[in-house]
């Protein structure tokens, strides 16, 4: 028979009210749903068991302890230890997002040669060439760690330079080291027996030293009480994270520190508010005043305050030596809640060059800040896992990032107690990726390997019987029967602490008062960040909100 | 939804809210069911054809709806409310009675006193058989001529009266032929055999509504001037019928005019 | 009249039978298995008649899913036999230590979480309550994923109309749903989603 | 006996870091921000608000607000109003639980929320390449079009839950579920616990004479509190308190 | 172009007088780039998500959502038409009844169309209906919207069939004749279907008790704004259809009605609008005194933020409530229908204003002590979406004046020739 077109409609509408009796139309609409739920260019977490590892965080000095969640081999979570005798427990905000850094867009993956990929063969080739024709420098950022020592042993070998490039928070301590002779390395903040502190400007609440170790502290014995037993003077011209939640904000012109301070030492003089006499500053009280911005009554009470509630400990944003010398006067140096000097039980390791000659070629530790640039004739070897930006006409090469290699974390440079830990590679790093420290040893195989110094580091604690690990619980060294043990407790996370310092060791003689009137530079949230780059998901603190300011000259 | 879906609660609310939507959505089905079940049994019992012719009818414009008496011109004026079926006109006697019109002598289009016209331009004619021929008239021939093609129905097939006889298509236009009564379709012809259909009525036949006699003449007159109106020019002053005779085949010789609206008077689209 | 009927039911039943045939064969793409695996052989010639000797709980108990490759190779560190599976099993998988890419029937999508240690611990339930008889298996299924959602075709069950399924034949939100109403336990969306 | 979770933030001691959103963000895969992300389109389950007095110079003052989901406890807003269900307050623990697979995207809950604690992801999800490799296994990477929020870090919940059911116990060990903002917290700040148990350290300081609540007079019977010396700051807790004129987001 | 002239030709009921083909097409040209330019608009939004509006935290809806509640309240016309026509048998309203039914699915299926852009998921919008929440204001709009739009292409259905070419088939026309019988029951459910969600577009700021602003207290489950909506949208509803066939017949330089059917819809409108205007007031006050205090916040305060001051609220009472009722109700102004459409648009604008008020004021306001009052400025993408909308109401309507007998006899109204 013949098919009109209106029995075409009708059979359509039959096969419609048939497909209505099927499984067709409900099971797509419910597929299609479905398909909404799981879209398949939305990434999938990894399936499979998670461990947990604890380690040190590298990606600054302070040596904060992490607890590390791991699945598939890579880590999905940093978190910090509780009760870990540097950090607390505590974390900077960046920490948070940290394992998420090895995969940033930013992550070196190859050599580069002036912008152009080349290979580790190339790199090798131009420095030891460099190496025979003139001096070499190697600069490192983190003094004392077993990596640094490899470099000591390289530039003893082959006549070159160890240099370092201090942080801010080693650089406040510099002028008390010129004034005493004690290596910089060696001294700290009794913070913990301190019970006013004043700041210049330093972001003590806000990732100065090790983040945990001040805010714990300040948060036990300060915060949101009237009359705290810590007292925290803030001197700051902006209202900072650290001056909002100070006990007392004192707001000064910006650049007035010094003469604040010589203002400060002037009252505490003429007052006798302090026992021993020192130096007077030249500046007079109203002088002070002018540059400041602050009443003379002002700064009168603001030393007041300063010896109402002792022990007092002045913290500097850098070397500045007028603040320096506050503490000197004060007799904040050499005593208990002041400037005190580490025990030395385990030699500091440090033996920085004084003065930058002229060099042929200048190796670059990936710990080095960005920033930094060496003298500009030479030819740089930068390490770095991520790239800073700009474009650097010597090479860079690929260094292991975030729990990516083996190294050893020595005591923070605030820290008043030595600790030392040991960070594992828990990561596999991709290939093509070299520590400076396997760089120089491949170049000299004579070198002591990493392995072999933390060994050596280990064997040495042990045997000064003193001082505590803390790991699982805490352990006191006597308690500790080998060396190996030692080095297996603090490889699985596990940090050394020795005992507390006994005071006094070093005094600082002030023959006049430092006429130095440089501006104090307070330092930013992010500069105790190492890393030229953010964890992407930093965006949620100053893209995604208003809670801070994008940090200048660093990439999420 | 369901009891036996995640989210059903079997609270107050959720219950008085889900019957109240299930009562719409029967009440809404079921609004339909009975449409389309009406529809049905009307198409069952014959009587969906008439439905649509007095549809149609409705909205005939009223000069398209005029009495036959009227043509013929026993009464003045009147319109039908009929729709044309004269069978079941309770004035239709008294009117008949009436004397008619003088026959005119002519008036353009010829037409034969032993044929019946149904108002969609066909014309019936009893055969000695019993059976009933049925062709398309003079005037619809001038118009439409020689068709591009014809669909005629099939033997057998019932055709209703107002309802479809047969399709033709001309110039891209298709004419949809009004059946002049019931009848099942012995034969098909068509225009060369100068008849389209034999039928067999349906009993008793009774053709008392085809215009006959007077009225005829009377009928053509007024489509010729309708015809007239529609081919002068829009604007053009009415002129009356020039009693000139209409030439054959006009959809060919006048593609220009606006045949969709003569076509659609001619064959009483609705 | 009778014309229109026939003409309608020609079209439904078409429609009827391509629903129930054709579509389920094009919803699901056929995958084999990366090996031949039989939990029937391993029960009874290597005595592993316990699930957990290969599918254990963690010590904070996480499954730990289809036992890794270095639990074969406590076996079949080197071939047993010379089955092709063998040589495939342990020159691709167990030699380069590389992870076997099984297909797992029952796997739960992202945001499903499901924890073997509740329902075996706490519910008391028998592996063999949801996953049947994939214990005594003496051959590899095929596994079909739907092309949409990419989901195991054991998550909406063989049957398209989900009528009388056996245990573990079906893994759908609403199995999920009826075992804990029969077993009156009550959980909301955080029992089993994350 | 069902638990009532919910937190205890001291102002006074938030120093406003930002640790408590960052941990959040790694904890519950949420995504980095696109390139055009704002303030005002930006996916912060815990979100830190600064705050001040209103005043300049030497008189001004400055606070932190960490605000999350605040786990409403009576005619939670947003249950009410999601028309598919997508919301619900979980019996068990009193956590206002947001689902984003059942979730179809229509922002009412949003509009219904007084806090403004829930987000929307206007975008795809989408991290640098090979990043995916760091997402936390127990959370569900939410899709594009759907409202997600604080839903109380529900993997750390599960895994108690598993670690509870394997070792033969019934009730979590409270140590081993605290959420991800509680546990980062630098200072202490965020305290969590179960506000139902009297012996729990959250009881008594939620019933302490400086704690107050966001928009309580709502009645909606919010979870999370808030502790603070400063007159200032505890005035915040209620619109009438503050002039519109002054502008106080800081 | 021929063949278009004559199929043009052909869906045009016979001896209708309709404006020739080309006039027609220039007409639809613009409108039709438009609606494209929509489409467009709406596909990106679909295509890479609603990052393509301005929407955000606060503002998590923006102007569809106010456009829609204004539309909607403007579609009111066609159930309450219905309603007075074949429940309280108000026939001489019958004219303009296919015109309203037309109105009517121009706002709802836009309203929808727009709905399903706004969406973050839509192919998951049907979860509304297999796991309701009964509580929601939400679920009553969506399922009475659903069955309404039904409802609405039921009745257009029968207007529909009795185009030209489609009524040529027996059944189509026999069809659409039975039922044409049976609307009355469709009105009556659409009536309630309309009741219900006009009512929860109301509620739905209503019980935002987040939303002092909007919260209102009420009666059971709803809050005052569900009667005030229900009300304002059968009050607006008329004045709207008024409009919209004033509009046709200046486009067609015809007249489609007569100026009783304005009279009526104008009396009805304005008696409406104002009992509407006066519960309005007392539900403000009522808001002013009592509902706002109650809850922490000093309901002044919220005028307080320019541009939005309490003139909106004046302006919203008075010029676009009180006046606009006059003028449809005294027999000053009625007699004039150029009062009357004056009259007419002003209630629609101040309908349309309360709608705005309710939703976009609502969310600009700050509700946290130390919440900034937000503004939003809508993106292309959201303007141009809306605006296709538009596009393909004024299409759907042009076609289907031309093609369908909008107008009850209308098809043989010539320019000299008026009904009444």
């Amino acid at each position: 028979m013949k098919f009109s077109r209106r029995d075409l409609l009708i059979g359509g509408a039959g096969a419609l009210a048939g497909l209505a009796l099927t499984p067709v139309p409900w099971k797509l609409l419910s597929d299609v749903s479905i398909w909404t739920q799981n879209f398949p260019w939305i990434p999938q977490p990894a399936h499979g068991p998670v461990e947990t590892k604890y380690s040190v965080c590298t990606l600054c000095e302070g040596g904060c302890g992490i607890r590390v969640r791991m699945a598939t081999k890579y880590p999905v979570g940093v978190a910090g230890v509780r009760d870990h005798p540097v950090s607390k427990g505590a974390l900077c905000p960046l920490a948070f997002a940290a394992h998420q850094l090895n995969w940033h867009p930013r992550r070196l993956r190859e050599v580069r040669h002036a912008g152009r990929t080349a290979s580790w063969a190339e790199a090798q080739t131009a420095f030891v060439k460099a190496c025979g024709e003139g001096p070499t420098a190697i600069v490192d950022a983190r003094p004392g760690r077993a990596v640094s020592s490899v470099f000591e042993a390289f530039t003893r070998k082959h006549r070159g330079s160890y240099q370092v490039v201090l942080s801010a928070e080693s650089q406040a301590l510099t002028p008390y080291a010129g004034w005493s002779g004690v290596p910089v390395t060696s001294l700290g903040y009794d913070l913990e027996n301190a019970r006013t502190i004043v700041s210049f400007g330093v972001p003590v609440l806000d990732g100065w030293g090790t983040p945990g170790r001040f805010t714990r502290l300040w948060s036990e014995r300060a915060a949101g009480a009237a009359d705290p037993q810590l007292r925290l003077i803030q001197i700051e011209p902006s209202l900072s994270r650290t001056a909002a939640r100070a006990w007392r904000w004192v707001p000064l012109r910006e650049g007035s520190e010094a003469a604040l301070a010589a203002g400060v030492a002037r009252t505490l003089l003429e007052e006798h508010l302090v026992g021993a006499p020192g130096p007077m500053p030249r500046s007079t009280l109203a002088e002070a005043a002018a540059q400041t911005g602050l009443a003379t009554e002002a700064i009168r009470d603001l030393a007041q305050r300063m010896v109402e509630n002792r022990p007092v400990v002045v913290i500097a944003p850098d070397g500045n030596p007028a603040i320096a010398a506050l503490n000197v006067l004060l007799g904040a140096v050499g005593a208990p809640g002041g400037i005190v000097r580490k025990r030395g039980d385990v030699p500091s390791h440090v033996s920085a060059d004084p003065l930058p000659g002229s060099f042929r070629a200048v190796l670059v530790d990936s710990t080095v800040p960005w920033e930094f640039a060496a003298q500009n004739d030479a030819e740089v070897f930068r390490f770095a896992a991520w790239d800073g930006g700009g474009d650097s006409a010597g090479w860079l090469l690929p260094a292991p990032g975030f729990l990516e290699e083996l190294t050893d974390v020595p005591t923070p440079p605030t820290s008043a107690l030595e600790t030392y830990a040991v960070a594992q590679n828990l990561v596999a790093p991709p290939t093509e990726i070299r520590s400076a420290a396997q760089f120089l040893l491949q170049i000299d195989p004579t070198l002591p390997a990493v392995e072999k110094v933390i060994h050596a580091r280990c064997d040495e604690i042990f045997r000064t019987r003193q001082g505590t690990v803390y790991g699982e619980h805490p352990l006191a060294v006597t308690k500790i029967y080998s060396a190996k043990h030692l080095e297996e407790q603090l490889r699985k996370g596990a940090v050394w602490m020795g005992d507390p310092p006994s005071p006094g060791k070093f005094r600082c003689e002030l023959k006049e008062w430092p006429a130095d009137n440089r501006a104090a530079n307070a330092t930013c949230w992010a500069a105790s960040w190492a890393p030229p780059v953010f964890p992407p998901l930093a965006t949620k603190l100053y893209q995604e909100s208003n809670l801070r300011e994008p940090p200048a000259g660093r990439q999420a | 939804m369901f009891p036996w879906i995640d989210g059903f609660h079997w609270t107050p609310n959720h219950i008085i809210f889900l019957s109240l939507f299930f009562a719409v959505v029967l009440t809404l089905l079921s609004t339909i069911v009975a449409a389309v079940r009406r529809t049905v049994s009307d198409f069952r019992t014959h009587r969906a054809t008439e439905m649509c012719w007095r549809f149609n009818f409705a909205e005939l414009p009223e000069e398209e709806r005029c009495c036959r008496h009227q043509l013929a011109g026993r009464v003045p004026h009147r319109i039908c409310d009929n729709a044309f079926d004269c069978r079941q006109c309770p004035q239709y006697a008294e009117f008949a009675k009436l004397p008619a019109r003088a026959f005119p002598p002519y008036v353009g289009v010829s037409f034969s006193n032993n044929q019946l016209y149904h108002r969609g331009h066909t014309w019936v004619r009893p055969e000695n058989d019993g059976t009933l021929t049925v062709g398309l008239d003079e005037f619809a021939h001038h118009l439409v001529g020689h068709p591009d093609s014809v669909q005629l129905p099939v033997p057998d097939s019932e055709i209703e009266s107002d309802g479809l006889a047969w399709r033709m298509m001309k110039n891209g236009h298709e004419i949809r032929v009004r059946a002049p009564l019931d009848g099942t379709v012995v034969a098909t012809g068509g225009d060369k055999e100068g008849w389209y259909l034999k039928l067999r009525p349906r009993n008793p036949v009774n053709l008392r509504h085809l215009l006959r006699g007077a009225e005829v003449p009377g009928w053509l007159s007024g489509e010729l001037d309708r015809l007239q109106l529609q081919f002068s020019p829009p604007d053009a002053p009415a002129c009356l019928a020039d009693g000139g005779t209409l030439m054959p085949n006009l959809m060919d010789a006048m593609p220009a005019a606006d045949w969709d609206a003569v076509l659609a008077a001619t064959f009483q689209e609705g | 009249m009778r014309r229109i009927l026939l003409i309608f039911g020609l079209g439904m039943g078409l429609a009827l039978v391509a629903g129930w045939t054709a579509f389920p064969r094009a919803l699901y793409v056929r995958r084999e298995q990366p090996l031949e695996f039989h939990h029937k052989t391993h029960s009874e010639k290597s005595g592993l008649t316990q699930c957990d000797s290969c599918h254990a709980l963690g010590s904070d108990g996480e499954f730990q899913g289809i036992a890794g490759v270095e639990t074969c190779a406590g076996c079949h560190a080197e071939k047993v036999g010379t089955s092709k599976a063998e040589a495939t099993l342990v020159d691709s998988y167990i030699k380069p230590a590389r992870e076997t890419p099984w297909l797992v029937y029952s796997r739960q999508p992202a945001n499903v979480w499901f924890s073997h240690a509740i329902h075996t611990h706490r519910a008391g339930l028998a592996c063999q309550d949801c996953h049947g008889t994939l214990g005594e298996s003496d051959q590899v299924r095929t596994y079909e994923q739907n092309r949409i959602s990419g989901y195991s075709r054991d998550i909406w069950g063989h049957s398209m109309s989900r009528l009388g399924r056996a245990p573990g034949d079906g893994m759908k939100m609403s199995d999920c749903e009826d075992c804990h109403h029969r077993h009156n336990v009550e959980v909301g969306c955080l029992g089993c989603h994350k | 006996m069902s638990a009532r979770y919910g937190f205890v933030i001291d102002l006074d001691r938030c120093t406003g870091c930002g640790a408590c959103m960052v941990a959040c963000a790694a904890e519950n895969n949420v995504p980095p921000a696109p390139a055009r992300a704002t303030p005002r389109t930006g996916l912060t389950p815990m979100l830190v608000h600064k705050v001040s007095n209103g005043m300049e110079g030497a008189a001004r003052r400055e606070a932190f607000i960490p605000i999350a989901c605040m786990h409403c406890g009576n005619e939670t807003p947003c249950v009410a109003v999601c028309p598919q269900q997508a919301v619900e307050v979980d019996k068990a623990t009193g956590i206002v639980v947001q689902m984003p697979q059942r979730c179809l995207g229509c922002r009412y809950c949003m509009a219904a929320c007084a806090y403004h604690a829930r987000y929307f992801n206007w975008w795809d999800p989408a991290w640098p390449v090979g990043m995916e490799k760091s997402l936390n296994p127990g959370v569900a990477v939410r899709m594009r079009g759907v409202v997600e929020k604080c839903n109380l870090c529900p993997a750390r919940l599960h895994s108690a839950q598993e670690k509870a059911a394997a070792a033969g116990r019934k009730e979590i060990d409270p140590a081993d579920y605290i959420p991800a903002c509680a546990e980062a917290c630098p200072t202490g700040a965020i305290l969590f616990g179960n506000l139902a148990d009297k012996n729990d350290p959250v009881f008594s300081a939620a019933h302490s004479a400086d704690a107050f609540r966001l928009l309580a007079r709502l009645g909606t019977e919010p979870k999370v509190y808030y502790k603070s010396q400063e007159a200032w700051v505890k005035a915040l807790a209620e619109r009438d308190s503050v002039r519109p004129t002054e502008a106080q987001h800081g | 172009m021929a063949d278009l002239v004559l199929i043009d030709r052909r869906l045009i009921a016979r001896g209708a007088e309709r404006t020739s083909t080309m006039r027609f097409m220039f007409w639809l040209i613009p409108w039709v780039a438009l609606a494209a330019l929509g489409i467009y608009a709406a596909a990106l939004c679909l295509y890479f998500g609603l990052n393509q509006t301005h929407m955000d935290t606060r503002f998590a809806f923006g102007m569809w959502i106010y456009l829609d509640l204004g539309m909607i309240a403007m579609g009111a016309g066609a159930f309450f038409t219905g309603f007075l026509v074949y429940i309280l048998k108000q026939e001489d309203l019958k004219p303009v009844l296919n015109s309203a039914v037309v109105v009517g699915l121009i706002c709802y299926s836009g309203a929808v169309a727009v709905l399903m852009v706004d969406v973050g998921q839509p192919l998951r919008a049907w979860f509304t209906f297999w796991h309701p929440n009964t509580h929601s204001m939400l679920t009553e709009v969506t399922f009475c919207i659903t069955c309404y739009l039904f409802v609405l292409i039921l009745e257009y259905l029968p207007v529909l069939l009795r185009n030209r070419q489609l009524r040529k088939v027996p059944s189509f026309l026999v069809f659409e004749y039975q039922l044409h019988k049976l609307v009355p029951v469709l009105a009556a459910v659409g009536a309630f279907l309309s009741f219900f969600h006009q009512g929860s577009l109301g509620g739905l700021y209503g019980v935002l008790r987040g939303r002092p602003f909007a919260f209102r207290q009420g009666f059971a489950i709803w809050p005052s704004t569900f009667f005030l909506f229900i009300l304002s949208a059968i009050a607006v509803g008329p004045s709207f259809l008024m409009l919209v066939t004033a509009a046709a017949e200046t486009l067609t330089e015809r007249r489609l009605v007569g100026a009783n059917v304005f009279r009526k819809l104008g009396l009805i409108s304005g008696v409406l609008l104002g009992i509407y205007v006066a519960a309005k007031a007392i539900d403000t006050l009522v808001w002013l005194n009592i509902t706002s205090p109650a809850v922490g916040f000093s309901p002044w305060d919220f005028y307080a933020y320019k541009p939005f001051g309490s003139a909106l609220l004046f302006l919203e009472i008075v010029p676009l409530g009180l006046l606009p009722a006059f003028l449809l109700t005294s027999p000053l102004t009625t007699r004039r229908r150029g009062w009357l459409l004056c009259g007419a648009a002003l209630a629609c604008g101040g309908v349309l204003l309360n709608r705005f008020v309710l939703t976009v004021q609502t969310l600009a306001l700050p509700t946290l002590a130390f919440d900034d009052f937000l503004q939003y400025i809508p993106s292309w993408q959201e303007v141009a979406t809306f605006a296709g909308v538009i596009a393909y109401g004024v299409i759907l309507y042009s076609l289907s004046y031309r093609y369908l007998p909008l107008f009850g006899q209308a098809k043989r109204a010539d320019k000299n020739v008026s009904l009444d």
